[in-house]
């Protein structure tokens, strides 16, 4: 299934863009979908386990991806 | 009970009346600004930006808890993004409540939840003209001996 | 750093510009209302007095001793006297600091130390056309077992 | 010596009045002059100790008058 993951600060920064699109297993997790981001070029600036979003809400590295989910790779937030 | 982000300038008195109720004796104000100072280093101005859909998610959800934990349903929360200069106002949360230590129990609730929690990013720009993405969890490794 | 009476309404949104400082990254706004219910009665008004010269003495000492133990030079402390209506505000206490969990110390600590030693009453106008003045210590013992 | 003592709130209620002047031994001191302000009629319904100011500080029974001085007899303080 194809799935969108959207990039920010400075993960889009080393990454060069500010979103992605994956090629996943139907049964793929977050985690499959943070491999293929963290294999991309500049990929390996980025920390072994960021956050990660699904659908507006943190998810865990086991979360069960489902086609037209919107997954976001969140860098250390610093609000307020 | 409200998170929001916006682009213009902040208005702390129009939150604070937004929270105000003739059963709430204790109105609490938190203002964030952009200091001059960051790490030792002189900053000259900041740009804020988000993963907005999920932010103001996050903002309306502890607005919720805030209020839900600490028994109040006056809790506004505000962050500005964009770029801003010095002295400007980044974050806003308003609480008010019958008895002031729920206040200062919630109003310090929301910030610390709203830094924990919201995907806000900030970029400083320092007088030597770069500029850096803010990591607290960075600024905090390097206080650990 | 200031603490002063006024008969005037007080003007929160000034006295935070009064603390503000481009050092300070954290300000808190506390506000103190006049509530419409107290020990189960129905308030209808308040009316506020002190002994002036002494009240204001203490509030510019509260003042100083906030800003020494929190390390802050910005505190302002301001008391309404008079007759006050449902929701106006009695108390106003504006603190910056450059971090917030200092800024929220000092904020709690002025207005619990006013409220222990500033020599200013408080007369509770009731929905039945009676009018008593306000005892803390009072209420206080009724509380305890 | 005279020292005027001045009255508050429901203190100045129950006494009628809100300062009352006190002739008083030159080696007076504060409960000295509580003694002759308690001993007014409605005085009975004041506390036994209550908190007293002297040149707008608060001030211990012990503490030595003088000719001048200005005290206050504080009810249990309410701001805020």
């Amino acid at each position: 299934m194809d799935i969108t993951a959207l990039l920010f600060a400075s993960y889009a920064d080393v990454l060069g863009r500010d979103r992605v699109q994956l090629a996943l297993a139907p049964d793929a997790t977050v985690a499959d979908a943070l491999a293929q981001i963290l294999a991309l070029p500049g990929g390996e600036q980025l920390p072994p386990q960021p956050l990660v979003a699904v659908n507006l809400a943190y998810a865990r590295r086991d979360h069960r991806l489902r086609a037209g989910d919107e997954i976001a790779v969140i860098p250390p937030v610093a609000g307020g | 009970m409200r998170g929001a982000l916006t682009r213009e300038p902040l208005d702390p008195q129009r939150i604070l009346a937004e929270v105000a109720d003739a059963a709430c004796g204790a109105l609490i104000l938190f203002v964030g600004t952009v200091r001059d100072m960051n790490d030792g280093r002189a900053v000259t101005g900041m740009e804020y930006s988000a993963y907005e859909a999920m932010a103001e998610r996050e903002m309306t959800l502890i607005a919720a808890e805030t209020g839900e934990r600490f028994g109040t349903a006056h809790v506004v929360i505000e962050h500005r993004l964009g770029a801003l200069a010095l002295g400007d106002a980044s974050v806003a949360i308003a609480v008010a409540h019958p008895h002031r230590a729920e206040a200062y129990g919630a109003s310090r609730y929301a910030i610390e939840q709203l830094k924990q929690r919201v995907p806000v990013w900030k970029r400083e720009h320092y007088a030597d003209g770069t500029r850096e993405w803010v990591d607290p969890t960075r600024a905090h490794q390097e206080v650990l001996p």
